[in-house]
């Protein structure tokens, strides 16, 4: 672990808040993905029954 | 060779991507891994600024792609005023929030950057206040996709937004220089040309904005395919409503 | 064409017509910035021109959405764009009626409002030119940014965050020009750009905002 | 002469009617008829330029029609003279006098349209059309909330209008005693739900 100096924790901020935004984007990418998905599947699997 | 325009029709889209989105994924994960480790761990100091300058490689990336992102929805939209092809529009409208957190990432780095610099977390300097600005806009143009239920109606409505928008993006971009000179670095961590920074941070740096790209792009693939069996769940639930 | 703005100038003069709206709330805004800053003479000519400015731009805000809400629901719109005005010249008289209606107002009463922020005498030219060309953005902005939600239920909050940045060139140009007129420096560059926006926002917007009405009318 | 062929609209991007057909000529009247949701309103609006239509072709010209729908287009606090004329000075004519005359408006013409009763409204509305000086008139359930006398005054004025060479395009589930008028059913025109339009095919 590199030494920062006196600017550690401004560093790490920096880092850490910006690693995290994009884990929670990606995070909710994926789940309204996969949700959405599942619904499609639920649809189509309905219109091909009485279709 | 099949036009372009073929990626257009959603259900080709969904095809071609299913090959391409993995591929964009890991690679995206590769270069940002190796750009960040690489500029974290391996890169010495800055004899002015001392280990923040570790800073640079998210900041600087970000603030490219944040401004990248609103350029991609502009085309995306142009392209659907013109040719009225659905993938365009949605992808405008999946790169939207992509885009605003990118803005986000760009803005909450730059003032945790400039605390030390300049004392203060937040400056009024013109970048970061045009980002600033960048992110109302993100914000509106997100409100208005969410706001109309006629898919095709928010379209249209939100594409000439982008296009007035960016006109005003870009005015509010100079006036805002013109309102104040700003603290920001000078031309060597300008956010438009060519980083001319000593080359030990240049390459790293390098590899992370190709991350950034990358992720941004798989990012966007991800989100419009998912707009695109969104609006299929939607086209095929009024169906049955009608019957 | 003239009937249109005659008939919406008759309007908003009849009851219910929210003529005095724009003006009563700039007022009560300005009256308000004393109690928050506080009565300090020489604070409140400092921030004078900004803060008059910001109250006319709210002004404007407000009233944005009778614009075509009202022509919307009785069925008007339709009939309009069915007449032999094209809607482009329909978006323009709106944009003028709103302007006369709420800006000029605006702009004849800054004098007066402007002495409760002791506004000093040099500074009141440049603040009522700064206006006078600045309002006339603030309505074809507006006018656009009024289209975007016509169709939208209680879309006057999303008009204010569709609008707002939008406004922002003007606001600082606007402002800048009041507040170097208020010490005395040379006014013309942000004069001219300021009025270079708003003769661009003439010129282009009213495409943009006919084309969103037609497709808002689908 | 109006003429549409192979029309195909959509309403909220689910198509209503397609394969539609019809001419009308000057002198005549059409009414088109067809149960509730059918798409006679959207038919109607996409004839006067409202809305696009999915397919098709709607040969009209746009500057020769006027169109009245379900809502009238009346400011309450105008009077009936002011509103009249606004409209009348909108398509360049002066005279309002015929209009009023023909709906027996003059004895309210001073009174804020406001007061006036949803019947009265309603023959302001269509008083409105004589104005216009337009030859293609669309008329969207013109007699909904008139009394008999004033549906009388309305076949009337479309009788005048006719003979004048005017053309009429009339969407209404009452019988006008219009004798030569065509008709034109449009439940055989109902879009079948699986078919496949132009406008979401892309996501099927």
């Amino acid at each position: 672990m590199p030494d920062l100096g006196k600017y550690t924790d401004t560093v790490l901020a920096a880092y850490a808040v910006s690693l995290g935004l994009i884990v929670v984007l990606v995070i909710v990418s994926l789940m309204r993905s996969a949700k959405v998905k599942a619904q499609l599947q639920a649809l189509e699997e309905k219109v091909r029954l009485d279709g | 060779m099949t036009s372009l325009w073929t990626y257009a029709n959603p259900k080709k889209f969904v095809e071609t991507t299913d090959k391409v989105l993995p591929f964009v994924s890991v690679l995206a994960i590769v270069c940002l891994v190796t750009g960040l480790v690489w500029g974290f761990f391996f890169t010495p100091d800055d004899y002015r600024q001392g280990s923040t300058v570790k800073i640079i490689y998210i900041h600087v990336p970000s603030a490219l792609m944040a401004i990248n992102a609103w350029l991609m929805m502009l085309v995306a939209s142009l392209i659907w005023i013109v040719r009225r092809h659905h993938v365009s529009a949605l992808a405008a409208r999946a790169a939207a929030p992509v885009g605003l957190v990118m803005t986000l990432i760009a803005l909450a780095t730059g003032a945790i950057w400039g605390q030390p610099m300049w004392g203060t977390y937040w400056a009024w300097d013109p970048r970061l206040t045009s980002f600033l600005i960048l992110t109302l806009f993100y914000f509106g143009y997100i409100a208005l996709w969410s706001a109309i239920e006629n898919d095709d109606t928010a379209a249209d409505l939100t594409s000439i937004l982008c296009l007035v928008g960016s006109v005003f993006a870009l005015l509010s971009r100079y006036a805002v220089n013109f309102w104040n000179q700003g603290l920001h670095q000078g031309a060597s961590l300008s956010l438009d040309k060519e980083e001319n920074v000593a080359d030990v941070f240049y390459h790293p740096l390098l590899v992370s904005i190709a991350g950034f790209v990358l992720l941004f792009l798989a990012l966007v693939l991800l989100r419009t395919r998912t707009e695109i069996r969104a609006r299929r769940v939607r086209v095929l639930s009024t169906r049955q409503r009608m019957e | 064409m003239i009937a249109l703005l005659l008939r919406d100038l008759r309007l908003a003069i009849r009851a219910g017509g929210g003529f005095g709206l724009g003006l009563a709330f700039f007022l009560i805004v300005v009256v308000l910035v004393p109690f928050a800053v506080g009565p300090e003479a020489g604070l409140l000519s400092s921030i004078a021109p900004g803060i008059l400015w910001l109250g006319a731009l709210l002004a404007c805000l407000l009233s944005l959405d009778r614009i075509f809400a009202l022509d919307w629901e009785d069925g008007s719109l339709d009939l309009l764009a069915v007449s032999p005005l094209p809607m482009e010249a329909v978006v323009s008289v709106k944009a003028l009626a709103h302007w006369l209606t709420t800006g000029v107002p605006l702009v004849l009463a800054t004098p007066l409002i402007a002495v409760l922020l002791n506004l000093p005498g040099e500074g009141f030219r440049s603040l009522i030119l700064s206006l006078a060309l600045g309002t006339p953005a603030l309505s074809v902005i507006g006018t656009f940014g009024a289209a975007l939600t016509v169709g939208i239920k209680r879309g006057g909050l999303l008009l204010s965050l569709l609008v707002l940045p939008l406004y922002v060139p003007t606001l600082i140009f606007g402002a800048e020009v009041a507040r170097r007129g208020l010490s005395g420096q040379d006014t013309s560059t942000p004069l001219l750009l300021l009025a270079g926006i708003t003769c661009g926002a003439i010129a282009l917007l009213p495409f943009a905002s006919a084309a969103v009405l037609r497709v808002n009318l689908r | 002469m109006l003429k549409v062929s192979d029309l195909q609209i959509a309403r909220g991007g689910v198509p209503v009617l397609q394969g539609v057909s019809f001419e009308v000529s000057s002198g005549q009247a059409l009414v088109v008829r067809g149960p509730n949701g059918i798409g006679k309103t959207t038919l109607l609006r996409t004839i006067a330029g409202l809305q696009p239509a999915l397919d098709g072709a709607v040969d009209v010209d746009p500057d020769d029609l006027a169109y009245v729908g379900h809502a009238d287009g009346i400011k309450s606090t105008l009077s009936v003279t002011e509103n009249l004329t606004f409209w009348a000075q909108v398509f360049g004519q002066s005279d309002i006098s015929p209009a009023l005359q023909t709906y027996q408006l003059e004895g309210l013409a001073d009174r804020p349209a406001g007061l006036l009763s949803a019947g009265q409204k309603r023959r302001l509305g269509l008083a409105r059309l004589l104005v216009t000086g337009r030859n293609l008139w669309i008329l969207d359930e013109p007699t909904v909330s008139l009394d008999t006398n004033a549906v009388e005054m309305f076949s009337a004025c479309i009788r005048s209008h006719l003979a004048g060479g005017g053309k009429a395009l009339l969407a209404t589930h009452i019988d006008l005693g219009l004798e030569d008028a065509k008709e034109l059913d449009l439940s055989p025109f109902k879009a079948k739900p699986m078919s496949v339009n132009a406008f979401d095919e892309a996501f099927l």
